[in-house]
């Protein structure tokens, strides 16, 4: 069932067509029909090893370029002008089928790159006095306005207010930061500046190893000296004598 | 970037709330005390600046970016205008929350929205698009608001069950399908060997 | 105060919602043109200006105060939920297909992709990037599809002008060539004569 998903990285037949053809390094206005085909039906043949449910359109698309195999295998009758003109090339239909899709795969990726871009943009909520009632007469407004709106509130930021630091701090376990911190101690020959031992910018970070030096002093396995009064802290490993 | 920077960008993203010197200090790297100088510094040059439209004042630990109270009534004369649209965003924000979280609590569409949210909600009840659905349980029993059925006629929904899904959590599929490729080709160059 | 220091309160004030020159011309009593070149002349001094964290960004009709994007992430560090899901793949080009072709139905998306394009539909239609815009002619009355205000904020556009062109696949390069070709070769000829 997981494989499923599969097929949704190849955007269907003709993302997978595009694929083949850059992946043999071939020219799309002049695809060679047995090579492409083969390949094509080896990945559908794959597909259905795998157990992959393959979409209908790929096998219509394998149909098409069995089609286009079995033509280019047949002698040329382009002597014969009247009745070659009567149907269009199958590889010409695919070409220009392929072009078209390729223009908007293209587009899709400028796009995401705008995308992205604007994520790194941020505004504030409207402020509560503005647009107030808009008085009177039918609501013109449609669900996809709302939805809209609601995007937009998504992309503001709330900005994390200190408290929710404590809750988050569990992510780091402060027996971790206590086996780090003695180690950092334990190589130190001398004192270590208590601040020295906080290099992570990281709230929750800074609360574990806060945490971690009080376990430390509390099991004895480290000591804190302070010369006066706002003095520096200095840490050592080792308890008190 | 310099710290007068990005110390804007972070007070003008916050809205309302407000920042704390510390929660700036531990995003800028730097130490607290030469965050509250240079927001402070930031705030006289603000008060002064005859071309700037905002100041930043210190409400408890907070500093927050608030426009200049002289052009409060520029202001209130932009609120008076009717929105040329017929709901504004505040208001279609609003509804969006209810509408999705009903019944739910003034509390809690604001704490979504992150900014007051008393004008909004009071147009929509205005127009009929919410109403009180009874109060939540705990302190001060706030009153519930629910969408009404006058909302599902003006978006055209024959219920609340109409309303799209929010998300689709496709990056997930996406993930799994990327894991999957590498397998998939794997097994396609193992077959054309044979 | 100044117009400058007014319009920043408007705009400030505003927030997301943005204004249009018009809205902060009638609430300053200057003329729409006035309004607009202050407020070019703001974004353009914003931009260059190394202490601001601001910016002024157009999008449709509105202007809209915004945070730098050199600065996205000290603001990111400071916020408490990730930046909003990016589109698949799959969505993106069934958005590409309706933006250079609106309004479209379903099926001629489904043509230009060669695959089922109903879940890419609903995904955009619930991030409120696409909407129904009337029926098409013909069997059936299918649904119309176009992009929405949202997507133009979504995208940074300033209209559906501002759309990347399309590259116009090989082909015309091929025919551009042969054009020139064509022209070269007449030109040598001429020169030739002479």
């Amino acid at each position: 069932m997981e494989y499923k998903v599969k097929i949704d990285s190849f955007e269907g037949p003709l993302d997978l067509l595009l694929h083949l053809i850059n992946k043999l390094e071939i020219d799309i206005y002049d695809i060679p029909a047995a090579e492409i085909t083969n390949q094509y039906l080896l990945y559908v043949n794959t597909m259905h090893q795998l157990e992959l449910d393959v979409a209908s359109e790929y096998l219509v698309m394998a149909a098409t370029l069995i089609a286009m195999k079995s033509r280019s295998l047949l002698p040329d009758h382009s002597s014969d002008e009247d009745e070659y003109l009567e149907e269009e090339d199958p590889r010409e239909e695919l070409t220009r089928r392929l072009i078209e899709y390729k223009k908007y795969k293209e587009a899709a990726i400028k796009l995401q790159e705008r995308e992205e871009e604007r994520t790194k943009l941020f505004s504030r909520p409207p402020a509560d006095v503005l647009f107030a009632p808009s008085g009177e007469g039918p609501l013109n407004v449609s669900i996809y306005d709302m939805l809209g709106a609601f995007q937009k509130m998504t992309r503001r930021k709330k900005m994390a207010v200190p408290r929710q630091a404590t809750v988050r701090r569990e992510e780091i376990s402060v027996e971790a930061r206590m086996e780090v911190l003695l180690k950092t101690l334990k190589e130190a020959k001398e004192p270590v500046l208590f601040e020295d031992l906080f290099q992570s910018n990281e709230r929750d970070e800074l609360v574990a190893s806060f945490l971690a030096l009080l376990e430390l002093m509390k099991q004895n396995e480290i000591t804190v000296t302070q010369q006066g009064n706002f003095a520096d802290l200095y840490v050592i490993s080792g308890g008190k004598q | 970037m310099t710290n007068e920077s990005i110390i804007e960008s972070l007070l003008f993203a916050a809205g309302d709330e407000g920042l704390s010197a510390e929660q700036m200090a531990s995003v800028l790297d730097v130490d607290v005390q030469t965050v509250r100088n240079v927001v402070e510094q930031m705030a006289e040059t603000l008060l002064h600046d005859e071309t700037r439209g905002v100041t930043i004042t210190k409400y408890g630990t907070e500093y927050r970016m608030m426009t200049k109270k002289e052009n409060a009534s520029f202001i209130q004369a932009l609120a008076d205008k009717p929105s040329p649209k017929t709901l504004s965003q505040a208001a279609l924000e609003t509804l969006a929350i209810i509408a999705y979280n009903q019944p739910v609590t003034r509390m809690e569409v604001e704490d979504i929205r992150g900014v007051k949210t008393e004008r909004p909600i009071a147009t929509l009840a205005a127009r009929g698009l919410i109403e009180e659905a009874g109060r939540a349980e705990g302190a001060g029993r706030p009153i519930l608001y629910a969408t009404t059925n006058e909302f599902l006629d003006a978006f055209q929904l024959n219920s609340l069950d109409d309303l799209p899904p929010l998300s689709e959590g496709e990056v997930s599929i996406q993930q799994e399908a990327d894991l999957f490729f590498g397998r998939f080709e794997e097994a396609m160059d193992e077959m054309a060997e044979e």
